[in-house]
């Protein structure tokens, strides 16, 4: 037996190397086998550590809003679409796509070979029933505006609640054809259906478990590369298995990730260097630490810190002190000694690596900068400002949630404003960020250190914040030009020219900041640990921080 | 033949208070015999507690013993046996002396028993401790202990907790837990202060009647000499950490040499003294954390003399049972008489004996 | 003592019904909307709001609140797990926290009624000095401190237990944070009850028990320890709260899932059911160790428990 | 039993004459003790622990006043380039200790740099605690912090003072109804664990030293009301108060000139108790992040601000650690050696 054993060991190793260079999975996968069939012991289970430092919020995807939540749920279900590395869409679900000649339709035909992990086939139903889900108000996503903003028909009125989800512009003509129908053209639409929101859902299974969907492994379906086989609502430790059904498990090497919530980040990085973690996230000083290290790696993230001023509160409706406000501190400074993370400073709203134009070149490359750290010409401004007023003295208080960043970012930036601008003192207010947000949503503040992820892929997803009466507009700026360029980039004429569209975008970027209507000052950037024997993680700027499908561990 | 079963010497004990040392006892001699009882009186503070506590082993923490010897004699194994308890460790002490044979009954019965214990496991204890007796048999002479100190229905008292008895009550188990491991010497601290007057007369009469029955030694602490007159055979007057007068109950009483036992015995509450007020005596003790100089009486003394104020006056005998630490007594010592209302309270006392004695 | 305990009983769930009623109003002032994420439009919110019934009227919200709670019924979490019951989350989590915190009490009132005894008896020595020393050093340096040392000692450098939480490790994953909890346990407990010591041990009745010869463990156990132990039970309720302050960063250190972690989260992301459940909680379980200690004090002393039905400890 | 004299006597002639009637009157003052204050410090005096306490209590104080002056920095001055710099004090740095170097540990191998030799004007510099990581003096702003702990601590006893004792007191002395009305409120009080309270509190008003020290007066008079209640219990049954009362005296009267002054220097004392505590909250809230606002700094907030530097710089988390916690000890070992000192039950012998 046991010479028998080595022998067909022998013979598979030999036999392993002639068809793995003839390229046959199938085969390679037999020998797979057959080494592990031998030698269990050696081949140790390759299950990536990854920390996240704040809990998944919510398993569902028409719920969830949260980047943790997002990745961890975009391991486990998948949707039309998805982001590859380079931050393209690329299909998934979707065998082919159709697209209306005026763009106001899409035709997706879905691969067949997909089943949930219950063994149910993945449908056209499941999106159908998830959309109107997401556009149902009674739901209440917070994320269901992105209906509107893919334009499909009658969404606004659904999420209105003037018509009936079932009246949404999505049908399914057969078990496997998705039919959409638009209001207007959205250029960037198969980038948002890899947004999770727009993940589908199986209704029979929805309809079993009822209001517990999502609260332990039992109460969740997967379609995607990995299930859920720990799981508690806010738990702290989260663990997910290869999904075996996954129509492309082949392709899918990783035994499964576990996910460990560590919210100090001094704590995480001892558990990185005793090895129990595979993937962390750096903070603040430790960047100093680790950075010459080769497992050091820094991400972009599409992530805005700006500041909102709020124009109706007295001198912040001059234009003249908002620039003097926007131009007088040192965002170099901030990002290099502050945040070390790889944060870089934003002399723009759009963020860099957020878009592609239709010149194939990033929104970036072709725009220009503004407010750029100048502090002589930022006290030309204010002397501007203060004549224009009639007052020599500002007082403004600076709104920030109480994160060791944002705390850290502000007392340099009161610090370097009251130097720069004389007479100009802030006074800083921290709070939680529910407080921060709930005071600037009431125009309650004179000004707020505060962020914006991108949704998808595309100008628009900063561009219409700032329109007026815009929902996030706190600040109330308003700009007659700006509305127009944005509105008809929307749904007007713009829509339907790609080119025309891009460079009024960039105008309207340019009046936006021309008029410091808000404050930009960095862009984030992660500083992250991947142990060396790691590879194949995508780490994406837009929508989904981090993907693992293609994950290695070695 | 009295036969002497506890000789203290020279015992001096010093405390060291945050307010610095104190020098509570300083010499201290003390002669107990076999079946005698030896009464020590004195004002609180005058260190009468601290000596017993010294012959039972209990000093607190801070107390040190400066000098001195307490010899006792006792049955070991068989022999008898004299040994300094001061060279026996505090667990010699507990194992051998402590209960077994010198106990010891405090002053406040309401403060003396365990809150957390039932009185019948107070008493069997220390024969559980010392003897290993048996539960049951510890028990059943835990209920003959009860019955000899005069409490009513002992078997289901023995399940009572302190708080559920009067203070006279307590006082019995107290020394019902004294007695039960037989002791030889029994050290009363002011058993009675703490009582009301009806009651006091029961406790002592308690003493008395097992001492007859069983012939123990008693160590008797108090500030009243009405009550020494009524146990002890022999006293000792104790002042500022010294003995200053000494003998047996007749020689305190109706030749008193002292000013202080003077004074004593005119506080002595009494139905026919003429006057108006009882005759305390003035002043405070000395404080014993400064350093005594002369005789530590003096100042309160109506016949100090000159000399008091240098030199600490030694013990002078009177006869061979009595002596007194007083100037007055020495060869050079000035003309005196005793206060009036002295003399008359002796006349008074000696009647009063006699009558006693007759009828 | 039935009485006894049936009054302080009634008496707990009165307070209990207090403090919920005050937690709502205080609830009420609190500033922010568990909806007011920048995503979702005031129309959006309303529906929202009314979905969860926080447009009704003050007290139609409480009254349901109390309704629903005396069934278990916390309501469901707007933020930390979106659509979750409450209860749901504390089931899962309080059993983490119940341990770690019985854990670091054990731990803590052992080693700490241990030093405090040491150093009673051998009052005014050296040791007596170094537990007082170390028992304020205790107190003194706050608990995340001792967290991230010990983290750092024993999980990193030595490697000798785990630096992070998890559940399949047992015990062994409670060993640091409970040490590092315990600390303030252990120097309060030290100090108590080396105060507590003295008084006994200078007691009458102690000095009638040695007078018996009673001595070594005995007087120290059934006796002194006993009598002492009287006043050390009355710090546990005190104990108890310092524990779910310390809960709040020791569990955040070492990425714990139990109640403390949970309410700092709570508080941040204003998620009102958890807030109110959570303190709720705290509450009842103070007050439960409260009743506890009252009725454990009764056992332990004959004098409250043997006392007449009207009397009151 | 006749001794022998030991010492030989001076005799005079008139050594074995009486002094006379004069002798008792005049020597009773001898022996008369010391007035209660200065008995009080004698004996405090004679505690090791609480001397260093007073001793270390007046050094910290001395700091927090003149320490943020003598810096020559400002506690919010930002610095650019004087970021995360080790400590560096003169003298010392000619013996290789606090010249300003440290070691990092980066995971490429260890590291020591000196920014007092890299940055421009750095040869000049001296940060004696060091500088954090926005270039602050850790010198200057520690004694700032301290400041607002000894603020918190002056709270404290004021807030055990005026609230716990009044309500104590209130309710000793009227008994019945109102206390039992009194009572059951503080257990409801006392019911909801100060971290629900202190928390709520902070989030409802705005963070702030306004809204700690509520916090604390809200929650930290609770142990002192209890105190003084059993004080006010066992002193109203007192001959002197039932003499006063007889006299037609009125309850305030009774409660503040008659009971207070005999209770309250007891009070005082176990107000002290309640320092550590409070300055524990402080640190507490810090630590949550709802602690005294930035740029201000608390000792609580410094070493929860630091706290995140721990395993990077090492030093920054050490003098505000050192400092409460000596503040603490030393606060404690005063209270402990007051109490002993005052209480008659703790007295020896």
């Amino acid at each position: 037996m046991k010479n028998l054993s080595k022998k067909s060991l022998w013979l598979s190793g030999a036999a392993s190397l002639l068809l793995l260079s003839a390229c046959d999975t199938e085969a390679t996968d037999e020998v797979d086998e057959s080494v592990e069939a031998e030698a269990p012991a050696e081949t140790d289970e390759q299950v990536l550590n990854v920390q996240l430092n704040v809990e998944v919020a919510s398993m569902d995807p028409q719920i969830a809003t949260d980047g943790t939540s997002f990745e961890v749920i975009a391991n486990t279900i998948e949707g039309l679409y998805q982001t590859d590395s380079d931050g393209q869409a690329v299909p998934a679900l979707v065998e082919s796509a159709e697209k209306g000649e005026d763009g106001l339709s899409y035709t997706f035909k879905l691969r067949e070979d997909a089943t949930w992990s219950n063994g149910e086939p993945v449908t056209a139903h499941d999106f159908v029933y998830a959309w109107r889900r997401l556009a149902d108000p009674d739901t209440g996503s917070e994320y269901s505006y992105i209906m509107g903003i893919a334009g499909l028909v009658n969404a606004n009125e659904v999420l209105a609640g003037e018509k009936a989800p079932e009246e949404l512009g999505v049908q399914a003509s057969d078990d496997y054809t998705l039919d959409v129908q638009l209001a207007n053209p959205v250029p960037y639409f198969e980038s948002l259906m890899s947004f999770i929101p727009f993940f589908p859902l199986n209704e029979d299974f929805m309809t079993e478990v009822g209001d517990s969907y999502g609260t332990s492994p039992e109460t969740l379906l997967a379609n995607g590369a990995y299930e859920v086989s720990s799981y508690e609502p806010a738990a702290t430790t989260i663990e997910l298995d290869k999904n075996e059904e996954y129509y492309d498990a082949d392709n899918v090497v990783l035994d499964g990730v576990d996910y460990q919530v560590i919210k100090d980040s001094q704590q995480a990085m001892l558990s990185y260097q005793n090895g129990d973690l595979d993937l962390v996230t750096l903070a603040g000083e430790q960047v100093d630490l680790f950075k010459d290290d080769p497992e050091f790696v820094n991400v972009q993230a599409g992530y805005l810190w700006y500041i909102s001023p709020n124009t109706l509160v007295e001198g912040l409706e001059n234009a003249n002190l908002r620039k003097a406000l926007a131009t007088s501190f040192d965002k170099q400074q901030i990002t290099d000694t502050i945040l070390k993370d790889g944060s870089v400073p934003a002399d723009y709203i759009i963020p860099d690596g957020l878009a592609v134009g239709p010149d194939g070149k990033d929104f970036r490359e072709t725009s220009d900068t503004y407010l750029e750290y100048d502090p002589e010409g930022a006290k030309e401004s204010l002397e501007a400002a203060k004549s224009e007023l009639g007052q020599d003295s500002f007082t403004f208080g600076l709104l920030v949630e109480d994160t060791e960043s944002a705390i850290n970012v502000a007392q340099v930036l009161k610090s370097q404003i009251e130097s720069n601008l004389d007479g100009v003192t802030i006074e800083i207010e921290q709070m939680p960020k529910k407080t921060r947000l709930e005071r600037m949503k009431q125009a309650d503040y004179d000004l707020g250190l505060t962020r914006w992820g991108p949704d998808y892929a595309d100008p628009m997803t900063y561009a219409d914040l700032w329109v007026t009466d815009g929902n996030n507009n706190d600040g109330a700026w308003s700009n007659a030009d700006y509305d127009e360029l944005v509105y008809s980039s929307i749904d007007g004429e713009l829509s339907l020219d790609d080119e025309a569209r891009w460079e009024a975008l960039k105008e309207a970027e340019s009046i936006l900041l021309n008029d410091a209507g808000v404050l930009p000052v960095y862009q984030k950037g992660n500083a992250v640990m991947v142990q060396d024997n790691v590879s194949g993680i995508d780490f994406h700027a837009v929508g989904l921080p981090r993907v693992y499908k293609f994950a290695v561990k070695e | 033949m009295r036969e002497k079963i506890l000789e203290v010497r020279d015992l001096a004990i010093t405390f060291n208070t945050s307010a610095g040392k104190v020098r509570a006892v300083r010499g201290v001699d003390l002669d107990l015999h076999k079946g005698e009882t030896v009464a020590i009186v004195g004002e609180s503070g005058s260190g009468k507690s601290v000596t017993t506590k010294a012959i039972m082993g209990i000093l607190s923490n801070n107390g040190a013993i400066d000098s001195g010897e307490i010899h006792y004699t006792f049955e070991h194994e068989g022999e008898t046996v004299t040994e300094n308890l001061l060279d026996f460790s505090k667990k010699q002490m507990r194992k051998t002396i402590n209960g077994k044979h010198i106990a010891m009954i405090f002053q406040d019965p309401m403060t003396s028993l365990d809150p957390t214990m039932s009185i019948g496991n107070q008493i069997i204890e220390g024969m559980r401790t010392h003897y290993k007796t048996k539960k049951n048999e510890a028990q059943k002479k835990a209920v003959e202990l009860l019955e000899l100190v005069g409490i009513t229905d002992p078997e289901s008292r023995m399940k009572n907790y302190p708080h559920q008895l009067s203070g006279g009550m307590r006082q019995r188990i107290v020394i019902a837990i004294a007695l039960a491991c037989d002791p030889d010497v029994l050290i009363c601290d002011e058993p009675t202060t703490a009582l009301d007057v009806t009651i006091q007369a029961k406790i002592l009469e308690l003493i008395q009647d097992i001492q007859k029955k069983t012939g123990i030694s008693v160590i008797y602490i108090t500030h009243d000499l009405g009550v020494v007159a009524k146990v002890a055979e022999y006293v000792n007057v104790m002042y500022a950490g010294k003995i200053v007068e000494k003998g047996t109950v007749e020689d305190i009483f109706y030749d008193p040499k002292h000013p202080y036992t003077w004074g004593l015995l005119l506080a002595m509450p009494d139905l026919e003294t003429n006057t108006d007020k009882l005759v305390s005596i003035p002043g405070n003790p000395p404080n014993m954390a400064h350093d005594i100089v002369g005789d530590p009486f003096y100042p309160r003394n109506t016949y100090a003399l000159h000399i008091d104020k240098k030199v600490e006056p030694p013990l002078i005998e009177v006869s061979e049972t009595h002596s007194a630490a007083t100037w007055l007594l020495s060869e050079q010592g000035p003309e005196y008489s005793l206060p009036v209302e002295l003399e008359d309270r002796i006349t008074r006392m000696k009647e009063e004996a006699k009558l006693y004695a007759a009828g | 003592m039935k009485k006894y305990i049936l009054k302080r009983v009634g008496m707990s769930v009165v307070t209990l019904l207090v403090i919920v009623l005050v937690l709502f109003v205080l609830m009420q002032l609190l500033p922010g909307s568990p909806f007011n994420d920048e995503r979702l439009s005031i129309e959006q919110q309303q529906v929202l709001m009314s979905k969860y019934g926080l447009n009704d009227s003050a007290p139609v919200q409480f009254f349901r609140y109390v309704r629903n709670m005396l069934t278990g019924d916390f309501g469901k979490s707007y933020t930390i797990s979106k659509d979750t019951d409450v209860a749901l989350l504390l089931q899962n989590r309080l059993p983490t926290s119940l341990l770690l915190g019985g854990l670091s009490i054990l731990l803590g009132s052992v080693a700490g009624l241990f030093l405090g005894v040491a150093a009673a008896l051998k009052h005014n020595s050296l040791l007596d000095s170094a537990a007082t020393f170390f028992s304020v050093i205790g107190v003194s340096i706050p608990s995340y401190v001792f967290a991230l040392g010990l983290s750092y000692f024993f999980g990193f450098q030595l490697s000798w237990l785990p630096m992070l939480y998890n559940a399949d490790d047992g015990l062994r994953a409670f060993a640091l944070p409970a040490v590092a909890l315990s600390m303030t346990v252990m120097a309060t407990v030290a100090r108590f009850t080396r105060t507590e010591m003295i008084e006994v041990l200078n007691s009458d009745y102690m000095q009638l028990v040695e007078s018996k010869g009673v001595s070594g463990v005995h007087l120290i156990f059934k006796h002194a320890l006993r009598n002492a132990s009287i006043s050390i039970i009355t710090i546990l309720g005190p104990l108890v709260v310092s524990l779910m302050t310390g809960s709040l960063v020791v569990e955040k250190i070492f990425s714990i899932p139990g109640i403390g972690q949970l309410m700092v989260q709570a508080i941040q992301s204003n998620d009102y059911n958890v807030i109110l459940a959570l303190a709720f909680v705290y509450s009842a379980l103070y007050i439960f160790v409260m009743l506890a200690v009252d009725i454990l004090y009764g056992v332990l002393d004959p004098r409250i428990r043997l006392a007449k039905e009207d009397a009151h400890g | 039993m006749d001794k022998p004299l030991n010492r030989p006597i001076q005799q005079t002639l008139n050594d074995f004459s009486f002094i006379g009637q004069d002798n008792v009157r005049v020597m009773d003052e001898v022996y008369e003790e010391d007035s209660f204050w200065k008995q009080l410090v004698k004996r405090i005096a004679k505690n090791k622990g609480s001397v260093f306490g007073f001793v270390t209590i007046t050094l910290i104080i001395f700091m927090a006043l003149v320490g943020p002056m003598i810096s020559g920095y400002e506690f919010d001055e930002q610095i650019a380039g004087h970021e995360s710099m080790a400590p560096r004090i003169p003298v010392m740095e000619n013996f290789g200790i606090f010249d300003g170097s440290e070691t990092l540990k980066t995971s490429t191998g260890e590291l020591v740099v000196n920014k007092y030799e890299t940055i421009e004007g750095g040869e000049d510099a001296y940060h004696w605690f060091g500088t954090d990581v926005l270039g602050r003096d850790l010198f200057t702003r520690t004694w700032v912090g301290t400041r607002i702990s000894l603020y918190i601590a002056l709270v404290a006893v004021i807030v055990d003072v005026f609230i716990g004792m009044s309500y104590g007191m209130i309710s000793g002395y009227y008994g019945g109804k109102v206390d039992n009305a009194m009572q059951r409120s503080v257990e409801v009080l006392n019911g909801i664990p100060n971290l629900v309270v202190v928390t709520l509190l902070i989030i409802v008003l705005k963070p702030g030293l306004m809204s700690i020290t509520l916090a604390i007066a809200i929650t930290g008079w609770i142990g002192m009301s209890r105190v003084s209640r059993a004080s006010m219990l066992k002193l109203k049954e007192s001959e002197y108060v039932l003499a006063a009362r007889t006299m037609g005296a009125k309850d305030m009267t009774i409660m503040y000139k008659e009971i207070l002054p005999n209770i309250f220097s007891q009070l005082l004392i176990m107000s002290m108790f309640s320092i550590p505590n409070a300055i524990f909250t402080e640190a507490f809230l810090a630590f949550v992040g709802i602690g005294i606002p930035v740029p201000m700094a608390s000792l609580g907030s410094l070493i929860s601000e630091n706290f995140k530097s721990l395993t990077t710089h090492f030093y920054m988390i050490v003098p505000p650690v050192l400092v409460l916690a000596l503040l603490m000890l030393s606060f404690n070992l005063l209270a402990d050696g007051l109490r002993d000192a005052l209480d008659p039950t703790m007295k020896e012998v």
